[in-house]
């Protein structure tokens, strides 16, 4: 077990799924000699070549578009977009080509292209640097949506994906890069798209989460044990398909519900969470369920402290939840 | 990265045809002139499907059977196309079979695509032609990554993709020869100029009129054929495929040619275009013209012709029988290929669906009743 | 007042804001000489020329893109999308660009473009000609969000779209632009941008819904009255801003509520519903909230009438919420 | 539609140059000596503030001020620019204020964009400079909206849009051409080709190695400048934009010149080029360049040269400590500007803010505390 940042495990298991396949390869933009502007891909061109690690022109439009020409020829393409917050120009890739590829074609075709991308803000990035639309994608039938939580979830998440048979836009928290540490084993291993993760067991407030909201719902719970409320987390790791079993479990087994996200909170991925609960557990909930969210704005600049949830405002939603 | 660098000039195909030694052979001119004959016969009776309420979209590609057939028979079997939804002729000279065509264009349980998409948004895995789909443009990109891939893997084929004076102004039309122009993706851009996107005359789709010199802007070159001429559309797409085999790098490949329809069976063209321009195309017509020349060479005559004629149509009349007469897909495969595995969530969405229809007692439309 | 159809309101309502205002321009594809394809545009350019009624090249991009740029000016332009599905390529001028101009400058610039687009299913369309997105829209901040399902409304909102200060994504459910008749008063009027309409009053059971959808409510609404079941239905018309009111007001009246969306059901605008009922409304709830969408697959062709959720299908889910 | 075509030709500035009868004059040059200068000052300085956490982003435009002050000083008030991120040159000779510059740096009261974007995105309406976002490309497609508009509005003015090269690789660079060319919109597309999009070399965007070349496909000139000659910047412009303002339609203007410093704060350029290459361009610094000129006419010597500096590094330093002692953007104002109305739903979120923040007793950082 090497103890490792997100960063460092996602470039291992980078490293290790072009070393087991020789038919992965790598595209985006500064992801060859630069190594990504982040470092993620830091050292596979080195070792793989220009062919399989490709420094592509600036056309996030071109990025997946070739990337699903690859797929469909029988590459496994790892297309890198350099913010989440550019995946726009490939937005009609993604959702007209790359989501209904399989299906619009009777199951001729198969599309299995990753689509890499960091997202969420805390790096003092604005509007086009910070954003959380992981929404557009969970609501495109044909998409799987992971967003690890974890350095040893985003090397095994990784490594699903890039196994899998269905496309898949992999979201990487970018604030957790250098800041979450953990245990990733030596050996190779996957976690499965779909289940939920427990973070931690409760019995008073089950509290929903993913992505980079996960850690800061840890500390509002340590808080909140302080004041005697016991929280339940769950990390849902994967949107879609989602783990309604987790969801309904979770939200049973405490009746009062938390969701999390960081994203604007108008049909965002946590008014589905929401709607499940109702759905599946309302006999059994005591209180509303309680949204946290990005506020309804552009995501600004000096002011993204105040507008990305943090562990007070969690913790206001708790107790919210406990107290109702 | 040293890459050889065109003069910027566009070469026209006669020039590009001077250079590979020959035309197309008798055979192969016989052949191309069987398959756009095909087109031209499907065409018709798809229109007249269509209005009779049998198939409920139709896009008919009359007047361009040349710069679809010939360009299609000049690639290999192992070479990849990503035709469009106007590539009738493509897809037939290709070798789907006459079923396999029609099937889609009724969706029902003998269409390859299972009934997930519009008449003529075809895919024939099998004959490496890739599922099309209505967004204009799209497959320009995904050709060019799949030629890519080509390359990468060391095969000595070109992967080729279609497309009209439209799409040329769309994103992927950008990347997509962006792309090839800096990796030198072994790709051929066969754009079909015919003139018109939907009611856009290509002379406000852009200002540059020359759209193979639009190569120009990426670094490879663009060759201006006449598309009616289904010989210079076979050299012309031969050159450029054995320079892309070779390591030469992408063309651009225009065919100029027109749209004698409407844009399709939703369309009324008089609205906007003048009936001379319509008729004076019609002269050009390519089959006539290719007719014309099998005579010249004493390989064809009128007999010939009306026993061919007659033969492909009752091979038309008889596919269109047996596939009218396939059963519909089942309710249930809807949620199939949403993904390679059923998800649970997915999974309940189909049993709470089979259980409305049998509480129901069936889920029937104008269009007749869909079994399970 | 004179009965039109829905192509006929929204023609009326363009012709009329075309003369009322010299800065409303029209532009998009085949909207010129060919009307558009649906003939909504029928008579705009014959009669104020070429300049103020373009024929654009086939770009979503350069179309919203420019528009963008003449609202900046001063135009007040109506950018058409010839299908909802086709909006795509233009998708990051309007999330990136349209919908945070002001924000992003302070307020010093602002963008009041209307961007029209026929959507939904119903006109065996498949994949590509019969999408509901909205969910997108809603989910930017920034932009407002119209679905008008009758042609009163249809002409008041696009009257309170083209007259308005900001960016407006104005939906045209286009299975209803032949289908429904109503009456439009002579007279110029505005719909405002914001409140929801009672579509008939009821004390059973909640529908919530927009668009085509509407239509199918009310006849499915109608079979639950035999049944005894007296419905409440609400046409939300404007999905952002929501009427956050108009959606409390209306679930605490019956606290049985169902939410009827055209779209696939994850991640919809009918999550959103549902999470709003639940935050402000559970305490009334005697029933989970129904959502009633389109299943989580691409659109499909020849299945589209099971796709789509039809009068049966809505009344399952009334009898469910009513019978709980 | 009859519109004039041109040959395809693409001109050098020096030809262009030499078609208008004289450079720019010495007050001209000299005004433009000065905001280079600011300009250059300013990226010092910039630099300097980031690594000391003052403020948290730069993107310098060290090489390139010729390419932006000239572009800039060449064209009327009342034309519209659209400026890229680094176009601090442009910005700075179209007459913004240090202070309102700044301001944007910090993000704080002053700041005309109340703080909600990076450093480098500002927005300065009054002087027709329009707001800038991060997505590469996409001001390309607005600014030939608003030529549009300007058009059909009678005015004789023009609109400029500057962006790299990296930038002609996106959507909106073939979109925004191809619009201007077809409605011959009075454009000028000023592309500053520095070499580099970030770690991509020109030579691996496009295999087009003639980045103005590209405007032939969309039917309209290009013309390829010496970017670190501020004159010959300047009488390119003025050139375009007088054709553009009789009605000549569009062009493409490639200033060819360098990014001597890192693409950004961000960013450490030493990993992915060449010590060597940057030398060179160094060698080739556009400010000295124009100081030659100016000294050559006897317009300019070496005490002049250190009085200006003097003048102008105090007047950044004044303005630095004036700017920086701004109050800080209120919480409040997060939900101003989302519409020209706060609706009633965001109006519930901003009650809900704030009563958090006084429950909270302040909401801080180490960036400082933020008032209400
Ligand atoms: C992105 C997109 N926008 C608009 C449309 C609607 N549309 C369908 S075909 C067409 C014209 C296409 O013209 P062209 O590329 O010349 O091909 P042709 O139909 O002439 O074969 C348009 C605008 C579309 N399918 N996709
Ligand atoms: C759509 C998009 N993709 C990626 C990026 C990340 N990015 C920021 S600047 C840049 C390079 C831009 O190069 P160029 O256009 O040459 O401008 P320069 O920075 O050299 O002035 C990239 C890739 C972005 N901002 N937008
Ligand atoms: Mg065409
Ligand atoms: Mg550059």
């Amino acid at each position: 077990m090497a103890t490792l940042n997100l960063i460092q495990a996602l470039n291992k298991g980078l490293h290790e799924e072009m070393e087991r396949n020789g038919d992965v390869v790598l595209l985006g933009e500064d992801v060859g000699r630069r190594g990504g502007v982040f470092g993620t891909t830091e050292g596979l061109q080195a070792k793989f070549g220009r062919e399989r690690v490709m420094d592509t022109p600036l056309s996030e439009c071109g990025i997946v578009g070739t990337a699903i020409g690859m797929a469909l020829y029988g590459l496994r393409p790892i297309a890198e977009i350099q913010f989440l917050d550019f995946i726009y120009p490939a937005f009609d890739q993604i959702v007209s080509e790359l989501a209904k590829m399989r299906y619009r074609s009777g199951g001729q075709y198969t599309c299995p292209v990753v689509v890499r991308a960091p997202s969420g803000g805390g790096i003092a990035g604005g509007h086009y640097h910070s954003q959380s639309s992981e929404a557009y994608f969970a609501h495109t039938p044909g998409l799987q949506v992971v967003i690890p939580s974890t350095p040893h979830d985003a090397k095994g998440l990784l490594a699903s994906a890039v196994r899998g048979e269905d496309p898949v836009i992999f979201l990487e928290p970018k604030i957790l890069y250098r800041a979450v540490k953990g245990e990733v084993p030596d050996g190779d291993y996957t976690v499965p798209i779909g289940p939920s993760r427990i973070v931690r067991e409760g019995k008073d407030v089950t509290v929903f989460s993913w992505g980079a909201m996960v850690r800061v719902c840890e500390t509002a719970a340590d808080e909140a044990a302080k004041e005697g409320i016991d929280c339940h987390i769950v990390d849902l790791r994967t949107l879609v398909p989602v783990d309604v079993a987790g969801i309904e479990e979770g939200a049973k087994r405490t009746g009062r519900v938390v969701v999390v996200q960081e994203a604007p909170r108008t049909c965002g991925y946590g008014a589905e969470v929401s709607a499940l609960v109702s759905e599946r557990a309302i006999e059994y909930l005591e209180s509303p369920v309680v949204r946290v969210a990005g506020f309804d704005t552009p995501f600004p600049y000096t002011l993204e402290h105040v507008y990305m949830p943090d562990a007070h405002r969690v913790l206001r939603a708790i107790r919210k939840a406990a107290g109702f | 990265m040293a890459r050889p660098r065109t003069n910027g000039a566009t070469r026209t195909a006669k020039r590009e045809a001077s250079s590979v030694q020959r035309g197309p052979d008798g055979a192969t001119l016989l052949r191309m002139y069987e398959a756009m004959l095909l087109t031209r016969l499907i065409d018709e009776r798809g229109i007249k499907l269509q209005r009779q309420g049998r198939i409920r979209f139709f896009v008919p590609c009359m007047g361009q059977e040349a710069a679809q057939v010939a360009y299609a028979m000049a690639l290999q079997d192992d070479d990849w196309i990503y035709p469009s939804y106007r590539d009738t002729g493509t897809i037939l000279a290709r070798g789907v079979p006459l079923t396999e065509y029609l099937a889609q264009l009724w969706g029902n349980g003998l269409d390859l695509s299972k009934g997930r998409q519009m008449p003529n948004h075809f895919a024939f895995a099998d004959r490496r032609l890739v599922s099309i789909s209505s967004p204009i443009g799209t497959q320009i990109s995904q050709a060019v990554g799949t030629a890519m891939a080509m390359k990468r893997k060391g095969a000595k084929t070109v992967c080729a993709v279609s497309f009209g004076d439209g799409a040329t102004s769309s994103n992927d039309f950008h990347a997509g020869m962006n792309f090839a122009g800096v990796y030198q993706a072994p790709c051929l851009f066969v754009c079909q100029n015919n003139h018109w996107a939907i009611s856009l005359p290509v002379s406000e789709q852009t200002a540059q009129s020359d759209l193979a010199s639009k190569a120009d802007a990426y670094g490879f070159e663009g060759v201006k054929v006449d598309g009616n001429d289904a010989a210079a559309v076979y050299q012309a797409t031969l050159a450029a495929a054995h320079r892309a085999r070779e390591g030469g790098g992408p063309t651009l490949l225009e065919m100029v040619t027109y749209r004698i329809g409407a844009h399709s069976s939703s369309d009324d063209a008089t609205k906007y275009r003048d009936a001379e321009e319509v008729e004076d195309w019609k002269s050009k017509d390519p089959i006539p013209r290719l007719c014309a020349v099998l005579e010249e060479r004493g390989a064809w005559d009128a007999k010939r012709d009306a026993a061919l004629r007659e033969r492909l149509t009752k091979a038309v009349a008889d596919a269109v029988d047996a596939v009218e007469k396939a059963p519909q897909i089942g309710v249930a495969s809807m949620f199939d290929d949403v993904y390679g595995r059923v998800p649970p969530f997915l999974e309940e969405q189909r049993e709470s669906l089979l259980d409305e229809v049998k509480e129901r007692g069936g889920i029937g439309t104008g269009h007749g009743e869909f079994p399970l």
